[in-house]
């Protein structure tokens, strides 16, 4: 097995895939001589050519659109939005067309698409290189929602993603694209959509999280193990989109207590609906109030990101708010 | 310049005028070919005033009027061949006849009834994937990247597809239209583009969407060859359609059609056009009137006569008549195919649904309450 | 006083604010002989002239964009939206520069705008003109989203939009424009955002809704009292975000149950925060499962849209759900 | 085909060619406004190679380099009145120099400290409203639309304001081009459009960006005259940026400028150009670069000469040189401005939040965890 980082699994799964099947294309803005500017596409144009890794106009509205009629024409595209926060251009050919292509055509058309990006912050990159943007995909009917947050999981995830027969909005946490390094088995193998993890058992206390966010809550678990003995169960979700929510409601029937963490705004934000199916369906099961810690309600900062992100401090506070409850 | 095909962009290409007569050269297309099209326009017309009607009996929710732009439709489609894909608008009856389309399955679709293979999803959108003719978007616009995608993917396929796609004025001012033509340019996809300049985009006129001298010349934003054409005049536009499709088939890329026609009717059903135009312009445009016209010509050339089309209108009016019969016939959709088709299988919380949708009935009954 | 429906009170709070201050403009698709396709912004032109109420072609994009550039120059332009489903062209100016552009500049510039549409079903729309788009607007931090429920309200929620200093997104039942009559005072009055009322007092039950869905939620209540004497307490949120929590909690404090409805799809909805903020406030007044009706997760029908919909039935069950818990 | 502006469009002017001589008849523009567009250009290089030294030291997040792009923004920007409004790109410096930003301003915001006007919001973006110069927002294009609003805005109330845009080639394919240069159009908006065609949005090069044959050309879509010109001839940029900026003042309306660059250095300091095009390309272009040529003109024209040249560069080393130095010295932002100006008034989400955030600096410090 080789030793990869994100980047290097997901470029693996790209050229694998294309390699399986000839109708997966990939397409965006420098994804081909350049590679992407992460270059996650990197060599593909030299395996696959021109026709198959496609160098765009620079408009994330023509992307999309464009790889919609390519997918209902019947290739399998990627589209690339070089940093996610660019996606909203697309967000009618998105929302109006992606999402709802198969229900108004009673079936006959879908839209086996993949919109991939990097996503949230923690390099330093201000307010439009940094969002974490999957409320308004989740929120969305039709779309599947997915954020790994390492290498094995990016590899498995993408094939699953690109052989979906609906459209996957797939956001790669950009900070750890390159700092972790897992075994990624070299054989064709995929992570299903819609499954959870367990990443950490525990019995005091169930964490949701996704993404980057599952590095910083396994810190912020063990801290709270050394300090006060205090067993944290962590979930990576990894989809977001249908989550995985009998995990969620397995693990609180142990634990009883509930925190979400996610980089996106808090309101309106991704865990609310965790939140809020939990005190929908399994309210019983809670001992204490479900706490999120999430990126406040503004823009994405430049200055002071370690403060405007969910950081272990803050992880801190809100397990001590659900154990101390 | 010409290069930059200028010329053509800001013409009025025609072959038959106002009176019918012929402008130019005689049109060297078989007498069959032009019957054709003098049918499906009849049977759009027809249609046409029958969903009007069907919608003012509170049968169909909306309809969008297609009088006066039959040649349009009817003109362009004609120079697809069955394989090709049509990415329609909401104004293109008689491009769906052409496509092979049945009334009574344009009737299905409009009365949403139980054979609707849209299954309800929509209103004033009609396709079929056996016509490769794809329902379209109502935000305007939106189909025009999709044409544009599966031009390339035709192509990259190695398939010689070629496929067109309708909107109107208005449609040229979004983004969607910038970005389609703009890929289209660059990467020479197989792609012929209609537009339906009727004048109006509801109360918007042209000079209000737009100070380029035409539609047409905005092709030389994006490398795109642009033609303007009388777009009330079926075998102009159908020349110029059989060019361009034939350009998109031998690999020359792109061309955007401009086919200047008028809206005669309101926007929709929903609309009340005194307000922003006067009955003197719609009378002006009257007499530009596409079946009218094109009836005198076939007249004169011998191709039709008082009697025969009269049967005509009549055979159609029958036919069209018996599928409202049939389609008014048909059941409702079943209730629960409203969460149906949002993904390729219903996740946890579609099931979820499913069954709070089916306790919901129970309820109204149990509650003595109106159900649909 | 008059008595008005939606639409009258509405042109009536866009007339008395364009003659009250110069800088307000309008702008939009057939906003001018045509007074908007509902009639809302009728007459103006004659009386403002075709400066201030402006036809546009056909773009969101453009008209949202435009009305930013406006707006920061010194205009208070009201930008109209069609039918809302169509403002995801324009999601990208709101998004990343309508909301983003006081924090963006650091306080410099600010988009005093307010884009306004018809919303939401029960028109037999279908999916395009049906749409309640609120969640969106909520998660995007710099925004004010606001729905009012009748005439009144309209009126006074619509001059303090225009009057505010940020941008407001204010949408409008489409099914209740003319069916709701109402007094309505014809002098000068506002009806501050961020504040809800309460529409029906009760002691068992919190119902959370706006828009349409009070009405249907009043009847609900109704026919909840009549059946069971359930005594159902409706609040109007009237302002979804920043909503009023101070009202929702204090409410609980005496029913300690919670329903929340609206008509926008469930998961990753509006109504998901509303039960997450308490999930995590005051959970401690809960003594049954916080439950939501909602539209479903699909896009929005046309066939069967009183299905689709919240409605009576739906709404007792989720009663029935947190009283007999 | 005049009244489209063809010629203009498709043409290429220049007044001062890449020798330094002239092209046609002697500019008339006076010395000093020369010596200035010179000193400008001088202080916008001193500044971008400072800005990408202190990237390479950590100390700013990311820089786009401007290196040979420095005729266009000058040129253009000069033709401003200090009324008028510019909405820049990130690839200006010289413009907000021109504008009147100082080194140190510039340099406080793009190493955020603590008088940073925009409180650490964004990289890469600069301006001030003392400047009527707006920090532009990251994503490409997206203040186009806004350079025309203001532009509508400033006519309605009655000001002679006109509002400058510069945007890059890539630029062009989005839908806030389109939409703004339609509205332009048809508003006569008195809007000036700048593009910085510098032939590569990162490493995707103009062909396939656009098969339009230049730029410029594409204003014929919007009813709006497209000028071309050699953005790397600061006198020929200037002379046109005037002509357009009068058109606008007058109320004739919006043009399209397009200054036709070259990028010498990396798209930012995360860019790896060997990746995607030649050094020869490079070398090409070098043999055009704006500052040379210039400078040769005005020594050539005794407006210049080797030692005044030496004294104008090290004066302005020295300026930037001592603006680093304090603006290094400066503090930090308080951590708290990350909370601000979301709104008007902080709403109860954001009082909630600020209580949170400065409760998390208390627990960092008591678990001993790492403060910034
Ligand atoms: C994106 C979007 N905005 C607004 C509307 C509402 N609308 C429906 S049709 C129409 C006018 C369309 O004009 P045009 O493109 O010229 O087509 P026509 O109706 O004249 O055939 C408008 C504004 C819509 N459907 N989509
Ligand atoms: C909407 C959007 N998509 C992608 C990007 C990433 N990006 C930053 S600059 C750039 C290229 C811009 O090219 P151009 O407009 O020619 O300007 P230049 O950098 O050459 O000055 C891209 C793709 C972005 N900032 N915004
Ligand atoms: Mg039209
Ligand atoms: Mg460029």
């Amino acid at each position: 097995m080789l030793v990869m980082n994100m980047v290097q699994a997901l470029n693996t799964a790209l050229r694998e895939e294309m390699r399986r099947d000839p109708r997966v294309v990939v397409l965006g803005e420098d994804v081909g001589r350049r590679g992407g500017v992460f270059l996650v596409t990197e060599g593909l144009i030299d395996e696959f050519g021109e026709e198959r890794v496609i160098d765009t106009p620079l408009t994330e509205m023509g992307i999309v659109g464009v790889a919609i009629g390519m997918a209902m024409y019947g290739l399998r595209p990627v589209a690339e939005i070089q940093f996610i926060d660019f996606v909203y251009e697309a967000f009618d050919q998105i929302v109006s067309n992606a999402a709802k292509i198969r229900y108004r055509t009673g079936g006959m058309y879908s839209v086996p698409l993949v919109i991939r990006g990097p996503c949230c912050g923690g390099v330093k990159g201000g307010m439009h290189h940094s969002q974490s943007p999957e409320a308004y995909f989740g929120h969305t009917a039709g779309l599947i929602t997915v954020m790994p947050s390492g290498p094995y999981d990016a590899k498995g995830l993408l094939k699953s993603a690109i052989r979906a027969e609906d459209p996957v909005i797939f956001l790669e946490p950009k900070s750890i694209y390159r700092i972790i390094r897992e075994e990624v088995p070299e054989d064709d193998y995929t992570v299903p959509l819609g499954e959870g993890k367990i990443v950490r058992e525990g019995s005091d206390v169930t964490l949701v999280t996704w993404g980057a966010m599952v590095h910083l809550s396994l810190e912020a678990a063990k801290l709270a193990a050394e300090k006060h003995g205090w067993s944290v169960e962590v979930i990576d979700l990894r989809t977001i989109f249908p989550f995985d929510k009998d995990l969620v409601i397995e693990s609180l029937e142990k634990t009883e207590r509930l925190v979400i963490v996610h980089e996106a705004p808090k309101s309106f934000g991704p865990g609310a609906e965790i939140s809020a199916y939990i005190a929908e369906n399994a309210i019983e099961l809670l001992r204490s109030p479900i706490a999120r810690v999430t990126g406040f309600d503004t823009p994405f900062p430049l200055a002071h990101e370690k403060y405007y992100m969910p950081n272990i401090a803050r992880i801190y506070m809100a397990l001590r708010k659900v154990m101390e409850y | 310049m010409s290069g930059l095909g200028i010329d053509r962009a800001l013409g009025f290409y025609r072959v038959i005028d106002e009176e019918g007569r012929v402008v130019g050269e005689e049109p060297d297309i078989p007498s069959a070919t032009l019957i054709d099209m003098y049918t499906y326009m009849v049977r759009a017309r027809i249609l046409d005033e029958w969903l009007l009607k069907l919608q003012r009996m509170g049968k169909v929710a909306i309809h969008a009027p297609n009088r006066g732009q039959e040649a349009a439709a009817v003109g362009a489609s004609m120079a697809l061949r069955r394989e090709d894909w049509l990415f329609p608008s909401y104004r293109e009856l008689g491009a769906l006849l052409v496509r092979g389309m049945s009334e009574e399955e344009i009737l299905d679709r409009a009365l949403y009834n139980a054979d609707d293979p849209l299954k309800g999803s929509d209103f004033a959108i009609y396709g079929h994937r056996k016509y490769n003719t794809i329902p379209a978007p109502v935000p305007v616009g939106n189909q025009i990247p999709h044409a544009v995608g599966a031009a390339m993917a035709a192509k990259i396929m190695g398939h010689d597809t070629v496929v067109m796609t309708f909107f109107g004025d208005g449609a040229t001012s979004r983004g969607d239209f910038h970005a389609g033509l703009n890929f289209a340019g660059v990467f020479k996809a197989p792609v012929v583009f209609v537009i339906q300049n009727n004048m109006w985009a509801i109360s918007v006129p042209l000079s209000r969407q737009t100070k380029a001298p035409t539609l047409a010349i905005k092709g030389v934003a994006y490398g795109v060859p642009g033609i303007r054409v009388d777009g009330n005049d079926v075998v102009a536009v159908y020349r110029v359609a059989v060019e361009a499709v034939n350009r998109a088939r031998s690999g020359e890329g792109p061309t955007l059609i401009e086919a200047r026609t008028y809206r005669l009717g309101p926007h929709t059903t929903a609309d009340d056009p005194s307000r922003y135009r006067s009955e003197e312009e719609v009378k002006k445009y009257e007499k530009y009137e596409p079946i009218r016209r094109f009836r005198r010509y076939l007249i004169d050339r011998g191709l039709l006569d008082e009697e025969k089309d009269k049967e005509l209108w009549e055979k159609w009016g029958e036919h069209t008549r018996k599928a409202i019969e049939r389609s008014l016939e048909k059941p409702p959709l079943p209730v629960e195919v409203i969460l149906e088709d949002v993904y390729s299988e219903p996740p946890w919380n579609l099931r979820e649904q499913l069954r709070e949708l089916r306790e919901s009935i129970r309820v109204m009954k149990e509650l003595g309450l109106e159900v649909e």
